[in-house]
């Protein structure tokens, strides 16, 4: 896998969550696709030894950014990167947007909230109307609702917005032609169910990955038959093909 | 390209069973799919896909990678589409360099059929017989689990490929009597080494996170070892590989014995064209060949 | 002093072979002098200094150390001043916990009659077995090469030393084996896991840099699946250890199966006592005691 | 081994060197004594997993300072941390002083140079006279003697100073009391036997260290009748000791 070498164009804080830009001069640059990131690789250290996932957050201008949570070393050193860090091309499938499904939903939980900035930017530039749907866990989580202009917003603890799953601060999600998810698998599952079977229903799954090329087959998701491989094969999928 | 022009320089070509391959890197099994080729082109003196088996499997639910310090712990349950999907997409791994396929299976009559069926097929310029899976017959030992094992094994695939070149793929325990006996059964060259056995805990959860084979740099010196001890011991030519991540230790693995060196886990975090291009340097800083460096410890 | 503090709140203390221990951590025997003894006072349950022999060994010429990814090799060769000298200096040792002695020699005999002189000190609370070293009477092959070699070992050190308790180190290579043949021969406890044989090679001097045993995180999960897979075969307890770094590897180990864990090389690179704070919180947190961590994985 | 972080307090090029400094609120520091240092460790990255031996090079109003040659990847984090680096507390043995040893001659080869600066300041507190020989492999690593008045300088290619080693640089050793000597054991090899065995001579050498604190054996030099460990019973031996 190739990584790049880019300076950090800014970093700042959106509530419990950390927004971090580079020019990007590549394409490939879509809502739902991937990069894999680290601060540092070989030869300066071989440890932590993977690089992480993260969804593109924002795409403008030529500029790419990531909106990640420190959760564990390589989150950790992504967050004191202070001049460059480095990143692989875009990787994935990301969402699929058809012009002629109408008004769509967007649902967003916890840092799952990360693909649907730029998923509404691309959604808004085809002319689809939608609506955002954030569940967090608390006030300081769902500070990064800001950046989504009405949002709808769910905390479990009630300290912000509606209380409760995300799935409790948006409406009967029947009636709408498309639907886009992106949260822990719990969530997703729960959405799926929501959602029924009609129309465009789209889920982006997180799980651990090795490469990010397809070549490691660690990052598979169950599906009618077998595993595939969410780096290659997704992150996004439809949401029927998933065997959850 | 930079990685071409750096190798018209230097002479990076070695032999092996006959084979002349332009680099001596070569994909370990599992670790380079189709989507992934792009990196392979003038890197690899020969490609080699993951292992394919009789029929095919589904592998084990996830998580299936966890990382470890310097390296990962991966249990794939070697997922793949069976053999005769596999043989027919191979062509997508014609890149114009020769094509080794890995096969394993439960049985050594599995193995010996899977040989067979892959040798009859003159797009397969070698076989590499992944033995660390279990023996069904064998109370679930696996088919390295000792001389006898392997010999049985390799034995029987030699006789159902009598004249492809036929490589033998070993972990580290027990290796040189393995690689003893290997030889000894008819084997053309032999793979070392596969990963370790090794397990994974979440603290957190008091769960097991990943049971499986660690692999990566953390691995290198024990590979190395394992390199060396089966070059002290064998005639035949080997393919060294356990966490190989630079030009550096490319140079390392083939001092040590190897003839070929096979590149895993660090294509998961480098290009291998540019672990291609410090051996490139290596070699010219040393003002040698390829071919010059294997076993050439003083 | 922060750690005493902490270590009040929660319950560290473990019971091995009829001793109560302040807390589960114990040094690798190798990793730890005289001279730092300063940092393992209120950390260690015990202490464990470097084997002894029979007679004085001056060790392997330099260099003896080398780092390899997440962790290092050593050959040091077994330096010591020999059993008398060692037993004379023993009161340096004295922290007010138990001292457990590692001994090694190069015959069956040289074992049993470390084990005899030791075990007739009152002030050695249990002898620990580096069967890692070569057999000189079985062709270099180490004490732990198989479960026989283990069994005539263990066996005469049983004799040798009836009432103190008497573990037996083991390497990776075959443990399952292994644990079995030195419970069988009466060891009273286990260690998991000695280094793993390695090699380090220098490539611009194209020589063998350091030939010894890997030790470090590097290591940890090829350690930690040792403990799993003997804690699933034996009834003695288990003293785990290979690359222990942290509270949580702690833990780790103990879910794995461990009632005591050895810290070695990490002490080189950090300080021991915020290993044991980690592993206190990590108890309060879980809101348990060291004690219920053995073989509590779900 | 317990480390602390330190904040740097200075960074400077010295040549081909590289000049560190660190406030250190502690006692210990003295000439020809060292610390094992590294840019960070545990729980930021595993690897480089060992910290690296440094000769104190000066430690003036609670401030200490490294003196470092970029070798490989210890030293190059090292180059490159830029607000904190993790030092032990100071170890080994120094040079000793003997007031009544008289005129003392100071060798250094290399980064040998490195406790030189220091020695040569706690000489001169004491009152002992002392000349200082400095030899290089080329100009640009001679640049650092711009830090030793008065120092004659040689240079392996003739680039600055005598062309020769540093004993080139050097009159008769014999006539001075005390030697101190600092740099490759072939340099320190070739001092003892032109520094002949009449008084006090002492070499500081370097070995690979594993812990830095006597625990494992790593870092022995041959001495009469076995190895002792230079991290403790050095880094500085008297000459007659070493068995080379
Ligand atoms: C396609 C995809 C897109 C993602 N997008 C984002 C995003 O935009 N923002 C964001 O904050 N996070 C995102 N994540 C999750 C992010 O990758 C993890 O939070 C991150 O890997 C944790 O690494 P760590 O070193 O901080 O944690 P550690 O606990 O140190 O991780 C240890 C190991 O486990 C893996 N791991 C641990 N938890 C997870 C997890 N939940 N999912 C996957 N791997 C895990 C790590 O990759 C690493 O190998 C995404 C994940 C995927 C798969
Ligand atoms: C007591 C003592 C004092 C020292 N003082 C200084 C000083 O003031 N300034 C300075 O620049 N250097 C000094 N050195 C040498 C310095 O420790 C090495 O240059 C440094 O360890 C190289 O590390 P690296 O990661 O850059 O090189 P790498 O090549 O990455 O090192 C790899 C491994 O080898 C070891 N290693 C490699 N070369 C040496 C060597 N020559 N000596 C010891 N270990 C080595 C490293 O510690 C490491 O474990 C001293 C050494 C000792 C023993
Ligand atoms: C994700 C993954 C999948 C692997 N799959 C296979 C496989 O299918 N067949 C095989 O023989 N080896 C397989 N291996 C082992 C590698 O081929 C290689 O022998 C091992 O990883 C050590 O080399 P490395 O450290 O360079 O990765 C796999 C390794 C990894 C990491
Ligand atoms: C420098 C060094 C010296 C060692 N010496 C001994 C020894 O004398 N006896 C012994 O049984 N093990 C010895 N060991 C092995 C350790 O006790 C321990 O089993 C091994 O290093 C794995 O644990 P670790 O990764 O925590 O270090 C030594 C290890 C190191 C690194
Ligand atoms: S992360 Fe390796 S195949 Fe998907
Ligand atoms: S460096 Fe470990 S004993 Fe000296």
């Amino acid at each position: 896998m190739k990584f790049y070498t880019v300076e950090i164009e800014a970093r700042r804080r959106l509530g419990a969550y950390t927004l971090l830009s580079y020019r990007w001069p590549g394409d490939g640059i879509e809502a739902g696709r991937f990069v894999m990131a680290r601060a540092a690789g070989y030869p300066v250290t071989l440890d932590p030894f993977l690089a992480r996932p993260f969804s593109f957050y924002d795409f403008e201008g030529g500029v790419a950014s990531l909106l990640f949570e420190v959760r564990g070393r390589g989150t950790a050193l992504l967050d004191r990167a202070r001049e460059t860090i480095e990143v692989t091309a875009p990787l994935g499938k990301g969402f699929e947007i058809d012009a002629s499904t109408g008004r769509a939903a967007l649902l967003g939980g916890g840092i799952g909230v990360a693909p649907l900035k730029i998923l509404g930017r691309e959604l808004a530039s085809r002319g689809i109307d939608h609506d955002v749907f954030l569940g967090f866990l608390d006030a300081k989580t769902a500070a990064v609702a800001d950046d989504f202009p009405g949002a709808s917003v769910a905390t479990m603890d009630g300290s912000a917005g509606t209380r409760g799953t995300v799935l409790d601060a948006a409406p009967d999600l029947l009636g709408y032609p498309a639907v886009y998810a992106c949260g822990p698998n719990a969530m997703l599952a729960a959405v799926k169910g929501a959602a029924g079977q009609d129309g465009l229903r789209q889920l982006s799954v997180e799980e651990r990955m090795g490469c990010g090329n397809g070549s490691c087959n660690g990052c598979v998701v169950p599906v009618d038959g077998g595993y595939v491989r969410s780096c290659v094969e997704g992150p996004v999928f439809r949401a029927e093909v998933l065997a959850w | 390209m930079v990685v071409r022009e750096r190798a018209t320089e230097v002479d990076l070509t070695v032999e092996l069973c006959g084979m002349t391959l332009n680099t001596p890197l070569v994909p370990a099994s599992g670790t380079l799919a189709k989507e992934a080729l792009g990196e392979a082109e003038g890197v690899y003196g020969a490609i080699l896909p993951k292992t394919t088996t009789p029929r095919a499997r589904a592998g084990n639910p996830p998580p299936r990678v966890a990382e470890t310090p310097a390296g990962m712990v991966n249990s794939i349950g070697l997922q793949n589409p069976g053999v005769e999907r596999f043989m027919e997409d191979l062509d997508a791994f014609d890149l114009g360099v020769p094509i080794f396929v890995s096969v394993a299976g439960e049985t050594v009559r599995d193995f010996a059929d899977l040989c067979e069926r892959v040798a009859g097929d003159d797009r397969v310029a070698a076989i590499e017989l992944n033995l660390s899976c279990p023996n069904v017959e064998h109370g679930g030992l696996t088919f390295c689990a000792g001389p006898a094992a392997v010999e049985e094994v390799v034995g029987a695939c030699r006789a159902a490929a009598p004249t492809k070149p036929l490589f033998a793929k070993l972990t580290h325990e027990g290796v040189v009597g393995n690689a003893r006996a290997a030889e000894g059964a008819g084997a053309d060259a032999l793979t070392v080494m596969n990963t370790i056995p090794a397990l994974t805990i979440d603290a957190k959860k008091r769960s097991i996170l990943v049971r499986g084979g660690l692999s990566g740099p953390a691995v290198k010196p024990v590979a190395l070892k394992a390199v060396y001890d089966v070059a002290r011991t064998v005639e035949v030519p080997i393919l060294g590989g356990g966490g190989v991540t630079s030009g550096v230790d490319v140079a390392e693995f083939m001092l040590a014995g190897a003839t070929v060196v096979q590149v895993g886990t660090a294509s998961f975090v480098r290009d291998p064209a540019e672990i291609l291009a410090e051996f490139s340097d290596y070699l010219r800083e040393a003002g040698t060949a390829a071919a010059n460096l294997t076993g050439a410890l003083e």
